[in-house]
């Protein structure tokens, strides 16, 4: 019946070490899981005190290892979806720095020319298909991207990001019964980081076991340490070469955790966990793991990591100078995009 | 020209536009094995194939989702709505998906869908199954919304609706698919956003549209024999409103009624009243008359069914209201 | 994990003949089934020929058995929910057949005042909380009065009628998840005719076995011969005092079959389905087998079937007598119902 | 009298409805243990329990429904939606059963519940979270529908709805949660359909709700400064409309203005003007004016966003250009 998918015990690969992948490609996601993490940063730092950034804006620290496990065998024309938690996604997807944080500034530099702000990152020009803010909602659109690539017959892949707490709204169920149906090839990751706002994953749902969801829908499935880069890269790498070259669905969930508040302005603990909790998962911080593992193996040294941090300062540095002096959109771009043949 | 049913100009509208491009495909509910609910699409899975014609299970939100994820990447979907009332389920893609997708990107991600399907009352079908919900979809900015009145409208309309880059919602009525007409055998296209003077006339405006129109003609007949001469305006188009058409005739008959299925409270007729006063105001004689749904869910029993409805007795009366 | 509710094979009660009912017992489940099938006869005749019955009808031909199995057991107390076909449960409920009838004929002495027709029909008095138009709408309405007995503390059981295309749809989901986290006192039953209207499962659903969806909430489940009466008693039988003594939610999927069209304007057989196929369900027709049954069983004999069958002519008589003579709503009742407290 | 927030007289509403009704319970996303996402509902879990305040899964559909299910036995729900955005989800339950269920059941099943939370817009949170949804409420039949722009009035109208027997739904907003207002210490209840005016005048009736009544006041504040002297009719009420409050005011003043922070095709604000225009249609001395929401989903950037909303300024202008 249900098909469990190959876990990376078993794989090949993860009988090599560090999956077989080159120095180039895991300095490189270090390199972005750390870009994540001083982004954000800097976001929260300019929402907080400088109040460049305003809204709801919701950080990926603590979970970077699943975006950038999860996309590191994309292609660019392969498609993306997130929710309102997107920056990561955006920029492990290709996005610059600066056109992502120039939109959090509402600039006209922007890749969404400021009408989207942090909850909705689009582009076009990398196939990252947006930043959605209704739970749940983005769901279905991903289906309908994959429906596309199998009603074109090319092989482009979807991937759609999601929380633990969209499971059990009703969009889910009725795009991954489509997806099982219909064959389509997309990867759904669930990023079970346990809590929706302050609500467990146990207080909101009935079974825990979330990957055993995609039995009801006869789809593989996998559950996986999101905390763990690689698990992530190889499990989900299974799962992307399924949909590409067998054009079928796969549910996996990828067990992380935010280090920070559900949004910038909500505590990072309080009723519904514990200051304890928190540093707790902290210290298995996806960064630090891997950074010590690349050591252990000698792919990098601690000046490699020194030369990523700076890089990534630099590049962190840019985005905001790009935002800082890209205008903020003239009055005339409240009327555009409305619609595309304007009325 | 062909007399044909107002389901066949719909099916030869879709069909056309299917073999003209080939990123236009049909989904929904019983569209391709048993040939549509109410057989708009017939015999379009024999011609097309399954992966142009889907068969969808009961998810409206789910399909209308997907519909829009394939537009975002170039298809054209046609998203066949078995009713409008089951479109509410679907109504948070339409609305935040759809309908935003395009000005939360910056102009990235257009939307070229058509979510089409019969709205209003047919016979007795009752409070969940009757309706008339065009006013929710005219409130939203970016989509465009359609209603026609008769067969060749409707090809016309369809068509256009189809090649559009922007989500059209396209209202049909299930007691209009056996509706005849003519419909030319020649390609033709009709303009989204642009209203048509079905009857003209001197005395007094009638603004209707979809299934309404023929019951304000038919008033407007009524009318006539008691000297009164109506002119009735076809909105053929819900949003964009093609207000220049309407504000021409007030100036003219110096008098309005507005008709349509909805109820009355925030609906679209009364941003037409709105409209007209706003930009005719010293050209009326008399207060804007409406004619609507009651203010009730729909009944069941034929009698109370009948009164809910706008009729042609409730136009001539408002008229003759609005005239006294 | 997820809990197999013990099947009929196993339990005490399967094991006796009959599963221990009396004659009265057996004889009134009969005399329901046969009256549920002459009182849609007599509506199929009187919408088709006499068009005195309009819309949408929905009729139960070939599915009695499982509202009069599932039922058996239920106090008046309890309550009931279903779909637009709610003819059948109406009745069983307990509802008369004149204020039925009545309501299909759109007149006043319906039990909605003709108000709400054939989908929609609803006694406070039996507590049969309607007749829903919209496929799953009324999935989380039957939750919510599960959540009231259990918020009372009161030992109601709600029991829920819905057909194997609701499977599918959202508000399913988002049921099933609440009823299961919360341990409402909640009986699903779907009754999987095969087809919802043209729609054959297998072309809607990813997974068949549609009992195991339950597993997807960690929800006692079970499938059952919707066509067996005794089965589907014994089966329901046991949800119900699970969900009355521990207030627990069943799932359970019966098997079935409509002997009609969709609605009473569908042919019964068409692209969708053979006539042989229709042919070869209606040899399992529950009523006849459970006749054979119980004159096997020595329950009764064929004069007892024919005391039922004119039994139930004159119920059905007098219930289209009553509606013949009741008159249409006055037109005030227009206005009526809309509040409790008019405006 | 005591000055509290917004927040605090909404939570003290519920809290001693549900001190005086055992069958009163707050059901909604974060409700219970994070005290409510925006503090509405703090301390209420530990004051009634978990058996009173239930925090649920994210499944707009399925609790909005089941507190329907609830009503229908005699439970009184409250049902709080983080925001109306989220609510469309929902709104199938909302229409197809709550408001129908009267009336499908011929008078048997009535549904007392009330869905409450903010909506319209707050700062900078863009297209899916900052709308105004109340026409699409107000439009259907068998709902009320509430929006005060006080607490004072916040209090006095919830407890009415609480306590009323047919669904009503309950704006709030995300940027008055924190405003303060005097409360009285002693019980008081704000009749449903009865406006209220906010400031007396002259010249101009200006009609506005929930909000909007305080940008409204705070343009007539600016107005008369040049001398104009404005009415400030707050409708407290949007379903069932006041209208002799309104028509009141405008036979006095012979000038309107319709103020709301929704889009502008078939709102509310439209239905207004109709009745304005219908039933005091020769004591008006100009077109009725209206100020509403860009017809744009909501920018983000702050200064775009500022230029989408209704405003001080678009208030005085329209004010101005009717009186011209
Ligand atoms: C349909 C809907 N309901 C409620 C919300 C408000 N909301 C935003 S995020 C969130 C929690 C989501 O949690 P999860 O899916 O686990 O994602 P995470 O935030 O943990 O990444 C809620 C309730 C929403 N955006 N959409
Ligand atoms: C949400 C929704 N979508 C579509 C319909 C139209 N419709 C009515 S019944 C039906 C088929 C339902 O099949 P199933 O659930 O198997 O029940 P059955 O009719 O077989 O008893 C459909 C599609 C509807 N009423 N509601
Ligand atoms: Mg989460
Ligand atoms: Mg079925």
């Amino acid at each position: 019946m249900s098909k469990e998918l190959v876990t990376e015990a078993q794989s090949e690969a993860a009988l090599m070490p560090l999956q077989g992948l080159d120095r180039d490609k895991l300095y490189n996601m270090l390199y972005q899981m750390i870009l994540i993490r001083r982004f954000e940063e800097k976001a929260a730092e300019l929402y907080l005190n400088e109040r460049k950034i305003g809204g709801f804006c919701h950080l990926y620290i603590g979970q970077e290892a699943v975006a950038v496990g999860a996309m590191a065998s994309l292609r660019k024309d392969d498609y993306v979806f997130s929710s309102y938690r997107d920056h990561g996604h955006a920029l492990v997807k290709g996005m610059s720095g600066g056109e992502v944080m120039a939109e959090l500034f509402g600039r006209i530099g922007g890749c969404a020319k400021g009408k989207g702000g942090s909850m909705h990152m689009f582009s076009r020009e990398v196939n990252f298909l947006g930043g959605h803010g209704i739970v749940g909602g983005h769901i279905p659109l991903a289906t309908g991207s994959a429906f596309a690539s199998k009603y074109r017959g090319d092989d482009r892949v979807t991937v759609c990001f999601f929380g633990e707490a969209a499971v059990n709204i009703g969009a889910f169920h009725e795009s991954l019964n489509m997806a099982s149906l219909w064959k389509l090839p997309v990867v759904y990751i669930c990023e079970n980081n346990r809590y929706g706002m302050g609500t467990a994953l146990e207080r909101a749902a009935s079974l825990y076991d979330l990957s055993e969801k995609a039995r009801a829908y006869n789809m593989a499935h996998a559950h996986v340490d999101g905390q763990d880069l690689l698990a992530m890269y190889d499990v989900t790498n299974q799962a992307i070469e399924r949909a590409r070259h067998e054009s079928l669905p796969t549910f996996i969930e990828a067990r992380t955790y935010r280090f920070v508040g559900h949004s910038i302005s909500d505590p990072a603990h309080g009723h519904y966990r514990t200051k304890e909790e928190v540093e707790e998962y902290k210290q298995r911080d996806p960064i630090k793991t891997f950074t010590a593992m690349l050591i252990e193996h000698e792919m990098i040294n601690e000046n490699d990591v020194k030369d990523i941090e700076s890089r990534v300062r630099s590049e962190v540095d840019e985005a905001v100078r790009f935002a800082d002096e890209s205008p903020i959109p003239p009055a005339e771009e409240l009327y555009t995009d409305v619609y595309i043949q304007p009325l | 020209m062909a007399l044909m049913q107002f389901r066949e100009a719909l099916n030869q509208a879709m069909s056309e536009e299917m073999e003209r491009d080939p990123n236009v495909f049909l989904m929904g509910e019983e569209v391709g094995v048993y040939n549509g609910a109410y057989k708009v699409s017939k015999g379009m899975l024999d011609r097309f194939g399954p992966r142009r014609v889907w068969d969808t299970p009961i998810t409206e939100l789910g399909f209308c989702g997907l519909g829009v994820g394939a537009a975002m990447v170039g298809l054209r979907p046609i998203i066949e709505m078995m009713t409008f009332n089951f479109s509410v389920l679907a109504l948070d893609e339409v609305l935040n998906s759809a309908a935003k997708m395009l000005y939360m990107s910056g102009g990235q991600y257009n939307i070229p869908m058509v979510i089409r399907g019969p709205g209003g009352a047919a016979h007795m079908l009752s409070a969940q199954h009757s309706q008339a919900l065009e006013s929710w979809y005219a409130h939203i900015p970016g989509l465009k919304v359609v209603q026609p009145s008769n067969p060749y409208d409707a090809k016309g309309l369809l068509k256009t609706a189809i090649r559009d880059n922007d989500p059209v919602i396209f209202f049909e009525s299930e007691v209009m698919y056996a509706n005849k007409g003519e419909v030319p055998e020649e390609e033709y296209l009709i303009p989204i956003g642009v209203g048509d003077i079905k009857k003209e006339g001197k005395d007094i405006t009638l603004v209707a549209r979809g299934r309404i129109v023929n019951v304000t003609l038919e008033a407007a007949e009524a009318l006539s024999k008691d000297g009164i001469d109506a002119e009735v305006i076809d909105l053929r188009t819900v949003r964009p409103l093609d207000e220049e058409i309407i504000i021409n005739s007030v100036m003219k008959t110096n008098h309005a009624v507005v008709v349509e299925e909805n109820w009355q409270y925030a609906s679209m007729g009364s941003y037409i009243v709105d409209i007209i006063q706003k930009r005719a105001f010293d050209y009326l004689d008399a207060p804007i008359g409406r004619v609507h749904t009651e203010d009730v869910p729909m009944p069941y029993a034929h009698n109370l069914e009948k009164l809910a409805l706008p009729s042609v007795d409730k136009i001539v009366k408002a008229v003759q209201e609005t005239l006294a």
